[in-house]
């Protein structure tokens, strides 16, 4: 495959660190590694060049491949002994279930450290990739590359602009602008839970943003490890902050009715009707590629960091998101080399500079990214007084990916919070 | 008057003609065989009568009224198939309620024409059973016994008897002969290959032949005085041997000499104008008899002999005709193959057919 | 590409003709094992009898081994993993039993499983049935066949695309882009949410596997109809039933046999079936089935392989009144022939 | 004659009867056709508007922006800037109805009338596009000024999304690639159960009711269960020989024994209602039982067997999950459900994708279908039914 | 001598019995038919003897050699199927040169034998069509045909005619009998239900009830001296009157007395034995005659009259048997309904049987 950029000619890549790598492995000819992981797509053709530099510098053959069932995969290829030797994984959780189950080959200190020392939120970041072995022994096991970043509201600037209304900078204005959008006639949000298998999920977002935003990180994290139970006021209280927006028929394009079954790649093409269904939306930073196709980011749209209370101002500027990890399902000298290939900047250069790709990578160029809209998130990223991984993704999969959805759908049905919270936590119970 | 009047009616299945305009009037209570060979229509007929078949042309009344729009359920018949047509899922008795049930008869009612129906079937043991649990004749007698039933005006058969075995065959014609007894005024149409069926049956055979009449008559009328050649040959088991003659003599009896040159007179009047055509001349295998004297028909060679024990079929051969003459004579007889043999018969139940097949009795 | 697709080619002749090698090899050695001498009748003939001992495992040896290492060994494997933990490792007993017997979504799933064995075998039999049953008596029967088959050869992802467009909700004023809450608009009704719809919506995911479905019926059901003697229905004609009296009372009956194989085939279809479920709303609003349920604890975070067998082995439980039924059914076929 | 007694020669039933079945097709049909339409038409109209809608053609509000202020020229003491809403427009064709300047109120004035925008301005816009907009001072926008359109089109279908999925890379090897696995694996399993099914219905040995019960329990076995053990299965022998464990043989003989359970089912069904002579006649003709298959119940199950392959076609074709299992995910291991799965990107949600491979997908077991269909009407389960 | 032996032959079901022993020698190129009531047995016995039915109990030869374990195919047999068994998809040719291309016979060979035999049947214009294109007769033709190709020694037919109207039955009935001629050395067996067919063809009858053989013997034996009541009745139609009677006087010539007292003297010797005991007389209708002086045999009432043409069938009651008393008398006969008349028959033509049905005749 031909290198996208070639190799020392654009001055916003790091080609020396492509330089040094290709030196210090350039001894992988014809090794094959395979990478199994959940890019499809436009981002599989951007992986794929990416993977090209590998392969060019090191003379390896590595082949990406992704699957639509890709979470049956993984755990169909692990447990049948016959895995791919890198696996990308989205989710926490199911890093936890490889790792507790011996599937992954442990990535050692060093490479903790080096996270520790050059990503944004370092320690952070470790502890996502870092579970108990199938030995019971904690251990570091995945390499975080590309990020998402979750607590953003998108709107139309020109929009805002033709109404006078203003980016808020905190929660109460944010909900005083709402009001105001209902008073002009307006409908505020476009809030859309539809995912067919997966619907629920960007409700999920919402209650994380939310909890940040109404309760410290750590409490953030006893959430996540059940240490508080999910029924807790805390909890709760997000659940209802959450409700403030999504259960209110004034706030809502079509009607509370219309959130659970709303797309939620339909949802945000509402910002850019005539008349507008909604004025904003809250959605991570890969919503762009459901925006229509001629809209130019930073011109026809843009995004404000979803603000935080006013009155809460010890809760800093938390940063909610979520990011793909790299696990080793089968150590080979290649695999060991990709890891170390992810450690160099011009790997997530060449991501960057061409589209939806955000890297808390303090190493890499930030000229590299392709646009402004890009750069301002990846900032806010390596910036962070707080980041926090989407819980949903770090609980067990039968929570995270499954009552947690379901709860939200039956919250956003109208049942109570508090009752959600406890249905969620039976089946919480159910799996000890 | 519960009588069935056919006023040309005729039948065409898209560009096929099948019926070419049948008159024909059928009293009340008269029992009418239809006969002819397979093809010619008698099952079409019978439909079109029960109302199955849609009526191309032409006018059917059943008790004076027209009927061609009215659908069968409707105009008081019933209808035996010729395959039984039993409902495989029902018991007999059931099978013989279907009727009544749909038109919502009482139960009472019900039970007492079933059984009444079964008694004169003599089905009563088998109402419990399903069809596939009976032999033929009791099928078909279930067939019947659901007709009866319905307590029709006009009885339609579509040679109910075609599957049955011989022995079976006759015990079921007898009890046909023996329900048209019980039923006086029902009027009964029945559609039949077999000579024995048609003549023990009818009180009227109608001989059909590509979709057109070819006779209509009693019986023995039918046998003895069959209209033309078509009709000579049909009725009658072997069917009556023709050979080919030329009119010799023409008068009060008509002289003809037969392909070996032999003349023979037959008691038959003729007009001048027949004589030296073609005719044809037949003469019954039953009414054969083995001559003793001089006075013979014509001689020929026995080229097969079947003994039935009752009667001894003889094929004769060397009449030139394609087919064999065939002798039908009473008891045993003890001749062999390719023995030489005279024979003779009545000069009454002599026939004579002109060229185009239409018999020269008057 | 043209390599691409000779050697495609030559990689299914070889695939399909390896196979019936099999058989012809198999019977030919058969034949040189055991010789039928043409002067030794007594040989001959025990040879050929034994040969007829030996064949009906030739013929079932394929069958019977793919059965064996692709199904029954699996359900053996699933049934030893139903004692043990989510790893497989540890022998946990009957806990996963337990387990489910007081999980609520066990008995949500169980409830609606039942729910659709009560109506799509029965719906798709009885469509199927009155479709089979009409187009027979039309000049354009097949073409109408034809397109009531269609259903069947999309794909479930396909057919769930389909359906969104049928489902689809839109509050408010906006238009909608479902069918069917356009049509409700237009008659002046309230747009609904179809599919989160309490209870309801099990009927509408069910809608769309009895609109797969119905064809497999039909043309099955098309076969049988056509085995029923024309002269029982005109006789009930002539004993004065009308058309559905006809139908119900005469032909229904007679294909009852027919009837029961389509129904069982669609009834463990539909214990299968998961695909609908999956991609439209995956078990939410209580639309979970046991199918779906076993799938989720089976992958759903790395999954859980004890609690998925025991519920995978309660779907095949399911189907033992259906063995039983066959079992009698095949015995009795024995004595015909 | 009367009115009615010409409609009961037509048949009122009649004309129920075919109106009841024009009326089950158009019901069956609508989701079809809601598909075939929808790959047809542009991504953004797909969500915002309902597919019948595209058949009628329909006004549509868009937005469009005016031409940029340095192209304005100046007549007196007015500055003006005219051209087409089409050039610069979310929309490129079609009629203008009527057109706004604010987005809250986008039908604010009729088409070709002139609207008075307070400040001096002025603006036109016609029916067909052209505009003309005035101020009474020099225009100060930085950028053209945005204006919003309600504009009618007529229908307007696109072949783009096709133009998509069938160019997009490998789509050609994975085509190829489901043929080579639906092939085999639609004829290898109803070789093998034909001749299991002759085996339980015309010979005698022990145990026969019991391998008919086992192979209908077998029926339900969820797919989804026997993964794993077979997986590793393969990859055990896989080992054992130094091969790779994914291969076309390996998915041939998974699906063949997953159609296994229901082939022999249905086609024992068909194959015992043979009639019982002409087996025995061929057996008395010297036919041993290898060649009474061979030659007498093969060709005379033929309607069985096509309607049969038929059902496996379809659901060896639409398989994603056996295929990735067993021949895996790469590129050019790709069946087509995969490759065009693919295409969906990660999040998935692009209907024209979709649908248009939707249709993409069904072509082929159409062309199956239709020439296999003249047996499938006295198909399969003809022998169901004693005389049949 | 490729004859066929029956030694205790013995067939059950299950715990259903159906063949009690059977034992029967049937010698190389004999015709044997046999006849018996529905379900007595006969299609078991052929297809055991053909080797579609595995032996119970007994032992079977065939050309000497004991064939119990052998397979159909190794037999030398060929049968013919009721159903005809045609293969559908294979032409006539195909069919009928099936067994020898089974048999790795040569191109030629096959070609000789198929052209051969379709001459024979007259099949050789149809070798090229598919049986649902020939007509009943044809495909019955062709089944004998592809039985004829396999040149076997021992040749079964199983009612081969049941399934043909009665035009058809008669001329495959000859051409059966035609066949016999022309494969003198052939053993066949034969299966019917039919009467005329079992008289024509067969050297020997062999006529069996429930399992058993009644009598074996050629059929004017069979209907001249029928052993037992149940072959009297079974043979010949009408079935032969039976009418009980009771033992008068013994000895050389018996005399029995009718249910309305009426002696008849019966030129059949009993012994003393047999005075007084309760006995079955028996007269075939055939072998009746009107009875014009004082000399007759009985008298009763008529109560049907079938004319039938060549004969007429009379049904009188009044002999207290279940069934009325048939006679069957030559030509067309003039009398109603109730007349009483009065019956005369040749006293050689008499029948007396035990009360265990067994005939006094020696
Ligand atoms: N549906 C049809 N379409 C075209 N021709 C038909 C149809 N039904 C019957 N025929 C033709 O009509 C003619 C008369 O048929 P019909 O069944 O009345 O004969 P049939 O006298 O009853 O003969 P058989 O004694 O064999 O029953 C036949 O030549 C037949 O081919
Ligand atoms: N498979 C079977 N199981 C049990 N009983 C059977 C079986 N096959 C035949 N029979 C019984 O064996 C008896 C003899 O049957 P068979 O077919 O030989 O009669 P048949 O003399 O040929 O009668 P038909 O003249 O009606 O053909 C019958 O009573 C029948 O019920
Ligand atoms: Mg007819
Ligand atoms: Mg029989």
């Amino acid at each position: 495959q031909e290198l996208k950029f070639a190799p020392g000619e654009d001055a916003k890549f790091n080609w020396k660190s492509y330089e040094d790598f290709k030196s210090a492995h350039g001894d992988l000819k014809g090794q094959s590694l395979t990478l199994f992981g959940p890019w499809r797509g436009e981002d599989e053709v951007l992986f794929n060049s990416v993977l090209a530099y590998f392969n060019a510098a090191t003379g390896a053959n590595g082949k990406y491949s992704s699957s639509e069932n890709y979470e049956q995969q993984i755990v169909i290829d692990t447990q049948a002994g016959s895995p791919p030797n890198i696996a990308i994984i989205p989710q926490p959780g199911l890093l936890a279930d490889l790792a507790t189950k011996g599937f992954l080959t442990p990535l050692g200190q060093e490479n903790a450290d080096w996270i520790k020392t050059n990503y944004g939120s370092g320690e952070d970041w470790i502890r996502y990739g870092t579970y108990k072995g199938k030995d019971g022994k904690e251990a570091y096991f995945g390499f975080p590359f590309k990020a998402d970043l979750k607590s953003l509201v998108w709107f139309v600037p020109e929009n805002f602009e033709e109404a006078g209304y203003e980016v808020p900078k905190t929660m109460e204005d944010l909900i005083k602008l709402s009001d105001q959008i209902v008073e002009d006639g307006g409908v505020p949000w476009c809030i859309g839970l539809g995912s067919g298998g997966a619907t629920g999920w960007p409700a999920t977002d919402w209650v994380e943003d939310m909890m940040l935003r109404t309760s410290s990180a750590e409490t953030y994290d006893k959430w996540v490890s059940n240490e508080i139970k999910f029924d807790d006021p805390a909890v709760v209280g997000a659940i209802e902050e959450f409700g403030k927006f999504a259960r209110n028929d004034k706030y809502v394009a079509g009607g509370v009715a219309a959130v659970a079954s709303t797309d939620f790649r339909d949802s945000p093409k509402g910002l850019f009707d005539i008349p507008p269904k909604c004025y904003m939306h809250h959605q991570a930073s890969f919503v762009p590629s459901f925006f229509p196709a001629d809209k130019e980011l930073g011109v026809d749209a843009d995004f404000f960091y979803l603000p935080t209370y006013a009155s809460k101002p010890e809760l800093g500027t938390p940063v909610l998101g979520a990011g793909t990890m790299f696990a080793i399902t089968k150590d080979s000298p290649a695999a060991k080399a990709f890891v170390e290939f992810l450690k160099t900047p011009i790997a997530h250069e060449v991501w960057m500079a061409q589209a939806s790709f955000l890297t808390p990578f303090k190493g890499a160029k930030t000229e590299a990214y392709a646009n402004d809209t890009l750069r301002k998130q990846g900032e806010l990223l390596t910036t962070a007084t707080t980041f926090r991984f989407d819980a949903s993704d770090m609980m067990p999969g039968k929570i995270g990916a499954g009552a947690f959805w379901t709860g939200m759908i039956d919250y956003v049905g109208g049942k109570d919070a508090k009752a959600v919270g406890g249905d969620i936590q039976k089946a919480w119970d159910g799996l000890k | 008057m519960t009588g069935v009047v056919l006023k040309d009616i005729r039948k065409s299945y898209g560009q096929v003609k099948v019926l070419h305009g049948i008159d024909l009037d059928i009293a009340q209570g008269e029992f009418v065989v239809f006969v002819g060979p397979s093809g010619c229509g008698k099952s079409t007929l019978l439909r079109m009568i029960s109302g199955l078949e849609t009526i191309t042309g032409g006018e059917m009344l059943i008790d004076g009224q027209v009927v061609n729009d009215v659908p069968p359920s409707r105009r008081g018949i019933a209808m035996v198939f010729q395959s039984y047509a039993l409902y495989p899922h029902m018991t007999v008795y059931d099978n013989m309620a279907f009727g009544m049930r749909i038109a919502k008869e009482s139960k009472e009612e019900i039970d007492r024409r079933v059984r009444a129906a079964a008694d004169i079937l003599q089905l009563t043991p088998y109402l419990d059973r399903l069809p596939k649990a009976l032999s033929g004749g009791q099928r078909q007698r279930v067939a019947i016994g659901r007709a009866i039933c319905r307590d029709p005006k006009v009885f339609l058969f579509d040679e109910p008897l075609s599957n049955l075995d011989a022995a079976l065959r006759v015990a079921t014609r007898i009890e046909i002969a023996r329900l048209k007894e019980q039923m006086p005024d029902t009027t009964m149409i029945y559609v039949t290959h077999d000579q024995v069926e048609a003549m023990t049956l009818a009180d009227r055979i109608v001989v059909l032949s590509a979709g057109r009449i070819e006779q209509v008559g009693p019986p023995l009328e039918l046998y003895e005085r069959p209209k033309n050649l078509f009709v000579a040959r049909f009725i009658g088991s072997p069917a009556m041997n023709i050979m080919p003659v030329t009119v010799k003599e023409t008068g009060a009896v008509t002289t003809v000499s037969l392909v070996d040159g032999k003349s023979v007179i037959v008691p038959i009047s003729t007009e001048t104008g027949a004589n030296g055509k073609s005719a044809s001349f037949g003469v019954r295998p039953e009414d054969l008899t083995i001559a003793t004297g001089e006075d013979y028909l014509f001689e020929g060679k026995v080229s097969i002999v079947e003994a039935l024990g009752e009667v001894t079929l003889l094929y004769i051969e060397g009449l030139s005709a394609k087919e064999p003459i065939i002798a039908k004579l009473p008891g045993i007889i003890d001749v062999k193959r390719g023995d030489t043999m005279r024979f003779s018969a009545d000069r009454q139940k002599l026939h004579l057919f002109d060229a185009d097949g239409q018999t020269y009795r008057r | 590409m043209l390599a691409q697709i000779a050697s495609a080619m030559g990689v299914v002749v070889a695939g399909v003709f390896a196979c019936a090698l099999y058989y012809w090899l198999s019977d030919k050695l058969l034949s040189v094992a055991l010789p039928v001498p043409e002067g030794d009748a007594r040989k001959a003939s025990a040879n050929l009898n034994r040969r007829a001992t030996i064949r009906p495992w030739l013929f079932l040896g394929p069958a019977l081994l793919l059965l064996a290492v692709y199904l029954v060994y699996p359900v053996i494997a699933t049934f030893i993993l139903s004692f043990y933990d989510r790893s497989g490792g540890n022998f946990v007993g009957f806990a996963n039993y337990r387990w489910a017997f007081f999980d609520a979504q066990f008995r949500q799933s169980i409830f609606n499983n039942i729910l659709w064995l009560a109506v799509v075998p029965a719906a798709c039999t009885f469509l199927g049935l009155v479709i089979a049953v009409l187009t027979d008596r039309i000049w354009w029967g097949n073409l109408a066949k034809s397109l009531i088959f269609m259903p069947m050869a999309i794909s479930f992802v396909g057919a769930s695309v389909i359906w969104k467009f049928i489902y689809e909700f839109r509050g408010g004023n906006e238009t909608q882009i479902g069918l069917l809450n356009a049509i409700v608009r237009a008659i002046g009704g309230d747009p609904q949410v179809w599919i989160s719809l309490p209870f309801w919506n099990n009927f509408f995911l069910m809608a769309i596997l009895i609109w797969i479905q119905t064809g497999f019926a039909m043309v099955i059901l098309s076969a049988a109809l056509r085995g029923i003697p024309e002269e029982t229905v005109e006789a009930a004609v002539i004993d004065g039933a009308n058309g559905w009296q006809i139908f119900w009372k005469i032909m229904v009956p007679q294909i009852w046999g027919t009837i029961a194989v389509v129904w069982t085939t669609i009834t463990i279809l539909v214990l299968k079936v998961f695909d609908i479920v999956l991609t439209m709303t995956n078990g939410q609003w209580n639309t979970m089935v046991l199918a779906n349920l076993m799938f989720d604890w089976m992958f759903r975070g790395g999954g859980d392989s004890g609690r998925s067998a025991v519920i995978a082995l309660v779907i095949m439980a399911a189907v033992t009144p259906i063995m039983i039924w066959n079992i009698r059914q095949a015995n009795r076929d024995m004595g015909d022939h | 004659m009367s009115a009615a007694a010409s409609l009961r020669r037509i048949g009122v039933p009649r004309l129920i009867l075919h109106a009841s079945v024009l009326i089950i097709c158009i019901i069956w049909l609508i989701p079809t056709l809601g598909i075939l339409v929808t790959s047809f038409r542009d991504a953004g109209q797909i969500t915002s508007s309902g597919w019948w809608t595209a058949l009628t053609g329909a006004a549509e509000t868009s937005a469009a922006r005016l031409g940029d202020p340095a192209s304005a020229r100046q007549d007196g003491p007015n500055y003006n800037i005219s051209g087409s809403v089409f050039d610069g427009g979310d929309v490129k064709s079609g009629s203008v109805v009527a057109f706004g300047t604010r987005v809250a109120a986008p039908t604010e004035f009729e088409a070709g009338k002139e609207a008075d925008l307070g400040d001096g301005e002025k603006l036109t816009v016609n029916t067909d596009g052209s505009y003309f907009y005035v101020k009474s001072g020099p225009f100060d926008d930085k950028r053209g000024k945005r204006i919003y359109l309600s504009i009618t089109q007529p229908p307007n279908f696109t072949l783009n999304n096709y133009r998509t999925v069938l160019t997009s890379a490998g789509i050609g090897q994975s085509f190829i690639n489901s043929l080579t696995v639906a092939i085999p694996a639609t004829i290898i399993p109803i070789l093998i159960a034909a001749f299991a099914a002759y085996a339980l219905s015309w010979m005698k040995f022990p145990g026969r009711s019991l391998i008919i019960a086992l192979v209908v329990g077998l029926i339900v076995v969820p797919l989804q269960m026997t993964l794993i053990p077979l997986l590793t299965l393969y990859n055990d022998i896989g080992n054992l020989f130094g091969v790779s464990s994914r291969s076309y043989v390996g998915i041939w003989l998974a699906h063949a024994a997953f159609g296994m359970p229901l082939a022999i089912y249905l086609l024992r069904n068909y194959i015992a209602g043979l009639p019982k002579e002409i087996i025995e006649s061929a057996r008395v003709d010297g036919a041993s039982d290898f060649e009474i298959f061979v030659k007498i119940v093969l060709p005379l199950s033929f309607p069985a067997l096509a309607s049969f392959s038929i059902f496996q076609f379809l659901w060896t074709w639409n398989d994603l999950l056996v295929a990735m299992v067993f021949l895996g995910t790469g590129k050019d291991q790709l069946v087509l459900t995969g490759s065009l799965n693919a295409l969906l990107g990660s999040m998935g949600g692009k209907w024209e994708i979709l649908t248009a491979s939707a249709f993409i997908t069904i072509i082929v077991p159409i062309i199956v279908f239709f020439a296999l269909q003249r047996y499938l009407v006295r198909g399969l389960l003809a022998g169901s039914v004693k005389g049949g």
